[in-house]
């Protein structure tokens, strides 16, 4: 009926179909952008209408929201966090401090761009995002993900000496266990 | 609003007869400086606490005077009874930076003490929790300190992204790239314009 | 040999409409939560994207033998529960394998998942998998003492331990051992509340204390595997409690409405109820649950 | 037997902890026999940073000091400005700032509200409360543009007159939240599980409470009655007619009941601004923001916040920028020292419900 390559594709559809549907995102707020994902979440702006879900630990997640500006220690749990979630896992910066430092551009312990240390899909601006900025940002994660362009686990792993070589800069009592998957 | 300072004045003089070095200013009603040697610090604070009623250690906090080489310490003290503020202040020198703890009158001045060893490099002997507080890994000169410059260690330390270098005004840069046009009405706010 | 093809069909197309149902219930129960906390909530068929995802995803995660086997053993212990179960009353198709002795059987295989589970999660080494399976244990003593009461009343009422037997009893409506011996059922429905760990009987997923316990270290595959069998298990309990209590069905119909009913009653509790602690739970068991279960042993007896 | 004792790591990755910070505690059975708080993880070097930045330019530092109420940062550091330089602010504006204060901690309320069901596991609290704490953050946004951060108390005054016809949406928004009010009593505070789980839980010696540095509704729960507004009355609180509700107890259940009765007062105190609020300027005319010398001096001043109170050591030496702006958040003796204690002893089902009802919030303990 199908050959190898038409069936494989109409796999990739479904895959897709449903990792599009079901985005659950892992419960680490890591800055003050965490304040605006109860109201996102809740009832009214729904998220869930769009299959987004929290979940508890980042063995069950696909999403990992960086809500706003990381200080140098909550970096080293975030590259943790991200390398225990499974693939397919993508990245959301959130926020105007992750993409060039927002208002903390001269602080001593924030970082200024996040996809030096992490591959970031989507980038949200705004300090802070309205929750239908949120919304929007995770509906062009959906079009990066049905479109197959998400790839931000697949960056990772290429490039790992590079994102090691940065996280290694910033952090500097390296102790973390070996990324191998 | 005019209230009698019957407490506040009574407070002054008790304090006065007890330690006769202290420089007692009243600041406003329910706020009076005390300026204490520093080793009367411990004493005051326990007698404050013990015999006036100042039970509540609303905030300790630190002062780089760096033109005058020195730290200066602040505890503020509020009496729930009186309803008044007692900010008493202690100088100690910048080089040998160590003081003594109070940990045994407030528990909770150890968080603070925690927090004024790691932001400003003070010791406080006696306290034997002085460690890892809010930072980790820190090997620079305490951060807090008026010559810790931050904008170098984030120069330094951090990846930058290109294009804040200066103080660009938003609508140009979009002006310039998209072509759009900036309505007049905007122009007169223009970051340019207020200099 | 001749084989009997309405049993084979009935074996493979259990499990599926199983899953099916159980997963639309799962979906539903999603929906209604978010409507009656002022929402529209995803659709109907999330749950099954959920689990396609789930089974879509890598897991590149080792933590033993065991950790791999205890979602295995979960979904063995939800089918073969189900497969005692006769779905449909009298009907060559879905009687599966119902026996005789098949509700003391029915007692034994159902806690088989949990205990999966339990090895399962045990090895994973993650401190809230193991605290999650120690509550998830203790509230399984809890509610299965009134359980056992109940159906042993039952038994001991109707002189029987086949469900088949229970189900030809129950011809009418007016004779469903809901009216027959309604001790039983409160015991039971009490009983099963704690089964399907909605709240407030939810310790052991309890998120914001253990961050959702057992299967905390599971994702991908593994997690798939969890919830296909907990979709599945979910509608064999609902067809238990219908087949025991409700007098059965003779048809899909009445078997989606009456499981439906009885599924709304935890839905509907675990909306406005908070959790309890676990030794709270535990003591909400061993109080009217089991007054209950006394009480209806008392009745059949004198 | 002594039971082995686990190390559990209580976030700073948990659904039950309240924002990014990290409590390991050690583990008997299901009994904590110790608690060790570690923040850091949200320090942005506020006070650093304002060093760097002109006095305005501190305004919009403050208000992300403390994210789910950001009102009380800004009032401190404008009346600390206006203290130390003897700046007038109209009366107007007065009575807006304690409108806008007021409405915070009814926000503040909403949210405290949904995290305490949350934890507990009544999911459906958290789903009304956020969706109508909402409302307010409508009336923020149309009086200072933003949601969350609205940089809009500063040295003065206020930054913007209220648009036409505020004061009646506000008392519309009003009416709907006190009509709110019963369905949650029923849903939550009259709900026997909740009350089973929260009643004699976490609780506060109440003759130690005061030497603890406990304050705001912890303390209120204690049954002592201080209240910032009331010892030390700032804008115009003195004039307007409100109780400072008080509960025995000491526990949980003790402080949602405060927290709880403060709800009320707090829409009778926005009531009374808006009748009593006169005309007039809404701010006094400020120097160049860019060019602003503060003369030198130094105060501590303090605002009630949701949580407590709220103070700011603020010294100027004088120049362009402060010489040190130090903030004492009611988290930081809450989270920390008070959370080490009472956390001894009590049932890990339980940190996150006591966390939630101290309001342990990290960013101000480490801003």
């Amino acid at each position: 009926m199908f050959n190898d390559k038409e069936a494989s594709k109409i796999v990739d559809i479904i895959k897709n179909f449903a990792r599009k549907h079901s985005l659950w995102v892992v419960a680490y707020g890591t800055g003050c952008g965490a304040i605006e994902l109860p109201p996102t979440m809740t009832s009214r702006y729904d998220a869930e209408r769009f299959g987004i879900r929290g979940s508890a630990t980042p063995r069950q997640a696909d999403v990992l929201l960086i809500t706003g500006y990381l200080s140098v220690k909550t970096l080293k749990r975030v590259i943790r966090t991200y390398e225990q979630m499974q693939e397919p896992k993508y990245v959301i910066g959130f926020g105007s401090c992750t993409i060039n430092g927002g208002m903390y551009w001269d602080s001593y312990n924030t970082i200024k761009a996040l996809d030096r240390y992490l591959p970031v899909d989507v980038y949200i601006n705004g300090c802070m995002p309205r929750p239908e900025a949120v919304i929007s940002g995770f509906i062009k994660l959906q079009q990066l993900i049905s479109e197959g362009k998400a790839d931000g686990a697949k960056r990772y792993r290429e490039n790992l000496e590079w994102y090691r070589e940065n996280q290694r800069k910033v952090i500097k009592n390296w102790r973390m266990p070996e990324y191998n998957w | 609003m005019n209230k009698n300072l019957y407490n506040e004045n009574q407070t002054i003089e008790e304090i006065k007869n007890t330690f006769h070095t202290a420089e007692i200013k009243l600041q406003r009603e329910s706020r009076i400086i005390v300026k204490l040697r520093s080793d009367l610090i411990p004493p005051f604070l326990s007698y404050a606490k013990n015999y006036l009623a100042f039970n509540h250690l609303a905030h300790f906090s630190c002062v780089d005077w760096i033109e005058d080489n020195e730290f200066e310490l602040v505890y503020l003290l509020y009496s729930y009874e009186k309803n008044i503020v007692v900010i008493a202040k202690t100088r100690i020198s910048r080089d040998k930076a160590e003081f003594v703890t109070i940990k045994h009158l407030w528990r909770q001045a150890e968080t603070y003490e925690r927090e004024i060893h790691e932001m400003f490099g003070i010791n406080f002997t006696g306290n034997d929790r002085l460690n890892e507080f809010i930072l980790e890994d820190w090997d620079d000169i305490p951060p807090m300190r008026r010559d810790f410059n931050t904008i170098q260690f984030a120069k330094d330390n951090f990846y930058t992204r290109p294009g804040r270098e200066d103080a660009q005004d938003v609508r140009e840069t979009i002006t310039k790239k998209s072509g759009e046009k900036i309505p007049d009405f905007a122009k007169e706010f223009s970051v340019r314009n207020l200099k | 040999m001749e084989i009997n093809w309405s049993a084979v069909l009935g074996i493979v197309f259990t499990p599926v409409i199983a899953f099916l149902v159980g997963v639309t219930y799962g979906g539903l129960t999603r929906r209604i939560t978010a409507r009656i906390q002022n929402r529209f909530g995803p659709p109907f068929y999330q749950n099954i994207l959920d689990i396609i995802k789930l089974y879509s995803k890598e897991s590149n995660i080792n933590h033993g033998v065991m950790q791999h086997l205890g979602p295995v053993f979960a979904i063995t212990a939800s089918v073969t529960t189900l497969f005692f179960i006769p779905v449909i009353k009298d009907s060559p198709v879905f009687t599966n394998f119902s026996f005789n002795g098949d509700l003391i059987f029915l007692l034994y295989i159902m806690v088989f998942g949990s205990l999966g589970m339990a090895l399962g999660a045990g090895q994973t080494g993650n401190p809230n998998s193991a605290i999650g399976v120690s509550r998830g244990l203790s509230q399984l003593v809890g509610y299965e003492v009134p359980f056992v009461m109940a159906l042993v009343a039952i038994m001991v009422q109707f002189q029987t331990t086949s469900l088949n037997d229970l189900l030809a009893v129950q011809d009418h409506f007016t004779k469903w051992i809901i009216f027959q011996s309604p001790f039983a059922f409160l015991a039971a429905i009490l009983a099963f509340l704690g089964m399907m760990g909605y709240a407030p009987f939810d310790v052991v997923i309890a998120p914001a204390e253990i961050a959702s316990g057992p299967p905390s270290e599971f994702g991908g595959k593994y997690l798939g595997l969890m919830l296909t069998s907990r979709s599945i298990f979910t509608f064999a309990k609902l067809v238990l409690f219908t087949d025991i209590f409700l007098g059965g069905a003779h048809d899909f119909i009445t078997l989606i409405i009456k499981t439906f009913i009885l599924y709304m009653i935890p839905v509907l509790t675990g909306i406005v109820f908070p959790r309890f602690r676990t030794e709270q739970s535990i003591r909400f068991f061993w109080s009217w649950p089991l007054f209950f279960g006394i009480l209806a042993i008392l009745v059949v007896v004198f | 037997m002594r039971e082995k004792e686990t190390t559990l790591y209580f976030g700073p990755q948990h659904p039950g902890i309240t924002g990014n910070m990290m409590v390991k505690l050690k583990v008997a059975g299901d009994t904590i026999v110790k608690a060790e708080t570690h923040v850091g993880y949200l320090h942005r070097a506020f006070e650093k940073l304002m060093e760097q930045r002109t006095w305005m330019q501190s305004f919009p530092i403050v208000c992300r000091i403390c994210v789910p109420e950001p009102d009380p940062n800004e009032e401190n550091l404008a009346r600390a400005v206006e203290e130390i330089e003897g700046r007038e602010v109209p009366e107007r504006a007065k009575y807006i700032r304690v409108m806008v204060l007021e409405l915070s901690r009814l926000a503040a309320y909403f949210l405290w509200m949904g995290g305490q069901a949350g934890t507990a596991g009544l999911y459906t609290v958290p789903q009304w409360s956020v969706g109508d704490r909402d409302y307010i953050l409508d009336l923020f946004e149309e009086l200072t543009g933003g949601r969350i951060y609205h940089m809009y108390i500063w040295a003065g005054g206020v930054r913007r007159d209220l648009p036409g016809g505020f004061p009646d949406k506000v008392l519309r928004t009003m009416d709907y939240i006190e009509s709110r009010l019963p369905e949650y009593d029923k849903l939550m505070f009259e709900n026997a599980i909740f009350q089973k789980r929260a009643k004699g839980i976490g609780v506060i010696d109440k003759d130690k409470a005061m030497e603890w540095g406990v304050v705001g509704p912890p303390l209120r729960g204690c049954g002592i009655q201080h209240d910032v507004r009331k010892d030390e009355p700032y804008e115009v609180y003195d004039k307007l007619d409100f109780v400072v509700p008080t509960y025995e107890g000491g526990d949980i259940w003790a402080r949602a009941m405060v927290r709880r009765k403060e709800m009320e007062q707090s829409i009778s105190i926005i009531r009374q601004v808006i009748e009593k609020m006169p005309g007039g300027e809404y701010y006094n005319k400020v120097p160049n923001p860019l060019n602003w010398y503060v003369p030198p001096g130094e105060t501590y001043v303090k605002t009630e916040s949701a949580r407590g109170e709220f103070g700011y050591y603020v010294v100027s030496d004088g120049s362009l920028k402060p010489r040190r702006i130090h903030v004492r958040g009611p988290a930081y003796v809450h989270g920390v020292s008070l959370l080490e204690n009472i956390l001894v002893g009590a049932n890990i089902s339980d940190v996150a419900m006591i966390m939630n009802s101290l309001g342990v919030c990290p960013p101000e303990i480490e801003r």
